[in-house]
């Protein structure tokens, strides 16, 4: 019988459709059983925390290193990147222009008063777009209105976005893999402050000694093995690609 | 345990300090529900004694559509009002998405079928009593039904409680048409989903906590209000 | 106002679930008559004066008035063998027909106190129906049906629970319709009560009439062996 | 109103392929939510009976909170069951976290209380008709709830329906210590979260007409298993 | 088995929100009499019997039997003015009682059957209790409360609904009882009913109990002037 492990990863891992592709594949290398949890990043953490899962794969760099300093997790293994889009309706109301970066481009849209969603939910995205905000020396809450905070995942945000047609940072596999997309498009990318890295850490087994030790190596092994580099390079939808594979072996 | 009892903590803390954001969304809280409450109500208990009532060639199926209609999932009714209030849905021009009254009308559709069911129920005792005399009488329908809900008042504050106990705690349609947003749409229970998500367990304990005080709190005022437990047996 | 009556059944039948429990019946009930219908436990009375006042579905036959069904159900009441208390006063159970037919609150209020006191239950006009004494019950129910000042009333067994000085005055009042025209039918197993009052006789055995007559007539010389060994209380 | 229409077809493809994902998880979503409602009965029923016959000083009070419970967030339900079964937990050696049988436990919790409280509305009325029949042959309580509970049989199946339907349409809790694990504890509706999540609406609304039809079904099923609507005035 | 009786009732009270239902009462009823309980509508005869029967509390006083409350509970029975139907058939109605005694299904059958003939229901043995005509529901009541034997049967207007021949049916049973020593309480508003069967009567008025006495004695000359003016069925 095929041995069983679970990992909690965010939503926007999920969302992706990555996870559709890699997961038989470990099976079939590995005989690993991997059921994953599909939560908020904060949310993860604390599975990890309890002993509820066994390795976590999550994007939110400074609440990994807490994460492990504190002792909950072996170490932190970086495996690949993807990076973030700014979505806003297609006519764009804001004027946005793509050589400005980011930070410029966010403080035209709070100049412009023009609707934007924010996650609000202290998830690596959410994590990003207020560490933004910060660079172009504004603090969403003094924001009016035209500020939805609205506290909820990538996609129920996504749909809020959609629904009033509004302005949203959001991971690109989880756009791509959108479907209520409206009258929303990318209106800006490409900025290295964008970038999105995704980690593994295995749980501490000194904390809980119950984990699944070697299922969690195993996997960490074939996470950054030949294998898994080529099918994450190779995963594209519509052509686009989603992540860059970024592993040190 | 532990976290139980901070979250035990964190409502204590909550309400004694009167925390205003956490006033503000328990007002939105007990508004939405309420109000949905109050509308559901009006139509769902003529709707039940009508059909305790009536005799027709689909009854059984009518009730047996009720019965499952109690098992609609939040979530799609919140889909399907999320796209029918969306701008490119057919209401879109109301502009009532992501508003408190997208919300109240995604909890009537669910709490809807709920209270006309425990609703038809309670009344169908009471007609199977008053049955020859209403008839006899030669009452108008109208006058039935009329006379049913007075006289089964009782039994029907617990349909229409049940009804607010179904709404209070919903999350996945007023989540979907509400959107949660901060200062607008955002009541108990998605303040606590986005808790959980969060991984803030003891806030989100702490807000559950204070929203069972406040099912209790209404409960306990319906009960004294209703008198519901004096008269002939009790 | 024309008369509602007469009242006809032809050929009526009252099945449940292939049991037949009345039928055939032919019969009318003529204006002013008070007929009393009589006949062992389970003979079908209960289920004959139900399905004249229209609160049982004929299975097949016709039940015909001089009106329309409509007028005529407006202008009858009934009196069940089992009064039915509305959960509420007695005051508010008196009150109700009046209500149903927009009568104003305090000319209500008014005949409830006036036909209290008639059953001599003026004392209890606060209190709780459902609460009241099985006799009492049967009073508020004749009074309810009465205070319509219906042009027919049918009264299933009314003096069953009663005392004498009760008895005597619904018969008293039943006595009194009856001069006033208004027609009566009414079943009961007191067979010196239908004596008293009855003009005409309805004997019924096994879900039939049996036997029918003028109430002289009937008391004085039954016609066929059965009413005359039920009017000596034996077997049927 | 399009995506409603894509709803239904993908609903009818759904279906008509026989897909055998769909199948898997309808399946889980039944069993989940029998065992649920089977256990839920078998403590609401009796309790709700109890509460019917039994006179003591704090009747009301019981009871308002029983109604109150009927509001119990889901999110919560399921953060409590969550931290009691954790690993971290009192329960964690139990090794119940994200099993069926966990998220049998949380619905078992959120459907008690309004299986009971329908219960024991139902059952008051029929105590009342009883009340002094079964005192007069000197019954005890246990036969007297069984009485009731066999007489009443009928009303109680609304109670138990309105269990169903709470439990086959809840995803807040479910998804907590189920953890919508592929395989493994996905249900109907945690699978409509997770499309509705990704943007797939017409998949989304396709599942929950899956799952709407599922509870007609059950409420077919039930109602000419029971031949709820013959009898007396039916 | 020693005897539960003579029961005692010592200055007993049933109060209802401040109102007095039937108050003061002393009153003792001793073994193998058939005591009938007469008495205006609304005098407290159905209330007084509950009490006895334990059906309703006392608000002050004392009830006493000769052994312990809950022997004396398992050997009496109760035959209410409205009769309770179970919504059972007829013959669960009946193997009820025997059921709670653990009395094995064919032996309880059996005796179904054996009451339903004395009944004259056999026919109607497999028909909803609920359904039965009025006087018929009133004959299942009799026969389920006796077919557990009980030592001291309570009779609440049990031949209100019935017709001649059931009335003397029942008459029948009762004077077999009473020839069996065993112990009735029955209230009746039937005085020829209460003449032919009573050892000793118990008239009430407005809640108490107005004159007591051996029946031959208190028919041919009632003590006090409200008792000789009920038995001419004057106002009281
Ligand atoms: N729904 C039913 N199903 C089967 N039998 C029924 C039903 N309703 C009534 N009956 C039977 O029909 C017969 C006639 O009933 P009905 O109540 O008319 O008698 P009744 O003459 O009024 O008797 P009583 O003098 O006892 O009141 C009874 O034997 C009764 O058991
Ligand atoms: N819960 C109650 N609250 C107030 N009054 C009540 C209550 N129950 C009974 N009564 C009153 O108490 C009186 C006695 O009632 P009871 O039923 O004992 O009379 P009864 O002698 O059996 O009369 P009947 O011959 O009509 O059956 C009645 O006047 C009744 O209205
Ligand atoms: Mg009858
Ligand atoms: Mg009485």
């Amino acid at each position: 019988k095929a041995e069983t492990m679970k990992l909690a990863v965010t939503t926007s891992f999920h969302n992706s459709g990555l996870s559709d592709i890699l997961l038989p594949v470990i099976k079939e290398d590995t005989g690993l059983d991997v059921q994953l949890l599909v939560v908020g990043t904060g949310q993860a953490l604390r599975l990890g925390e309890a002993g509820d899962v066994d390795a976590i794969l999550v994007h939110s760099r400074g609440a990994e290193e807490t994460f492990v300093e504190a002792g909950f997790g072996t170490h932190r293994r970086e495996i690949m990147y993807n990076d973030f889009v700014l979505i806003g309706p297609k006519s764009n109301p804001a004027g946005l222009a793509a050589p400005d970066g980011i930070v410029a481009a966010l403080a035209q849209i709070s100049q412009s008063k023009a609707t934007f969603v924010s996650r609000d939910d202290e998830s690596g995205t959410h994590k990003r777009e207020m560490s933004l905000w910060r660079r172009a020396g504004l603090n969403p809450e003094n924001f009016g209105p035209w500020y939805n905070a609205v506290g909820a995942g990538m996609g129920a945000a996504l749909n809020t976005a959609s629904g009033l047609s509004g302005h949203i940072l959001s991971d690109r596999a989880s756009w791509l893999n959108f479907g209520n997309k409206a009258d929303l498009a990318i209106l800006f990318e490409g900025d290295p402050l964008l970038f999105n890295q995704y980690a593994y850490i295995p749980i501490n087994p000194k904390k809980h000694p119950h984990v699944k030790q070697d299922p969690a190596a195993q996997l960490e092994n074939w996470l950054v093995g030949d294998r898994a580099k080529g099918l994450i390079n190779a995963y594209t939808i519509n052509g686009e690609v989603l992540f860059t594979f970024n592993a040190h072996p | 345990m532990d976290n139980i009892w901070d979250g035990i903590k964190a409502a204590v803390y909550l309400l004694v300090t009167f925390d205003r954001d956490l006033m503000e969304i328990t007002l939105r809280s007990l508004q939405v529900t309420l109000s949905a409450v109050a509308i559901s109500s009006f139509v769902a208990l003529p709707f039940g004694a009508w059909l305790a009532i009536r005799r027709f060639r689909l009854r059984r199926a009518a009730i047996a559509v009720l019965n499952a209609l109690m098992g609609l999932p939040p979530v799609v009714v919140g889909l399907v009002v999320y796209l029918l209030l969306s701008r490119s849905g057919p209401f879109g021009v109301l502009d009532l998405l992501f508003t408190p009254a997208a919300m109240i009308i995604a909890q009537v559709i669910i709490i809807t079928p709920l209270i006309a069911s425990i609703a038809h129920q309670a009344i169908r005792e009471l007609w199977a009593e008053y049955h020859d005399l209403l008839i006899s009488m030669n009452t108008t329908s109208g006058q039935r039904i009329r006379t049913l809900i007075w006289d089964g008042r009782r039994a029907l504050i617990t349909a229409a409680l049940a009804g607010f106990g179904r709404a209070i705690g919903e999350v996945g349609a007023i989540m979907i048409v509400g959107g949660n947003i901060d200062h607008a749409t955002r009541v108990l229970t998605t303040a606590i989903a986005l808790e959980t998500g969060k991984g803030d367990f003891a806030l989100a304990l702490g807000l559950g906590f204070v929203l069972i005080f406040l099912s209790l709190l209404v409960n306990f005022a319906t009960h004294a209000l209703g008198r519901t437990e004096r008269g002939k047996f009790w | 106002m024309s008369s509602i009556l007469p009242l006809t059944l032809s050929n009526a039948y009252v099945k449940r679930r292939g049991k037949t429990l009345i039928g055939p019946i032919d019969l009318s009930i003529e204006a002013a008559e008070l007929t009393i219908i009589i006949g062992p436990n389970g003979a079908g009375k209960t289920t004959l004066m139900r399905a004249m006042h229209g609160l049982q579905r004929l299975t097949s036959g016709v039940l015909e008035f001089a009106c329309s069904i409509d007028d005529a159900r407006q202008a009858q009441a009934f009196v069940p063998q089992n009064p039915i208390m509305m959960r509420r006063s007695l005051r508010n159970n008196l009150i109700y027909p009046l209500q149903l037919r927009g009568v104003s609150k305090s000319a209500a209020n008014a005949q409830a106190d006036d036909w209290a006191q008639r059953i001599n239950l003026r004392h209890a006009l606060d209190q709780s129906a459902p609460n009241l004494s099985g006799g009492e019950k049967q009073k508020v129910a004749v009074a309810r049906a009465l205070i319509r000042e219906p042009e027919l009333v049918f009264l299933d067994e009314p003096c069953a629970n009663l005392d004498g000085h009760a008895t005597r005055d619904i018969e008293t009042m039943l006595l009194a319709e009856r001069a006033a025209r208004r027609t009566i039918v009414m079943s009961t197993h007191n067979l010196g009560q239908a004596r008293r009052l009855a003009t005409r006789v309805i004997f019924m055995l096994g879900g039939c009439v049996h036997e029918t007559g003028r109430a002289d007539a009937f008391f004085d010389a039954p016609q066929t062996p059965e009413a005359a060994a039920f009017l000596t209380g034996d077997i049927v």
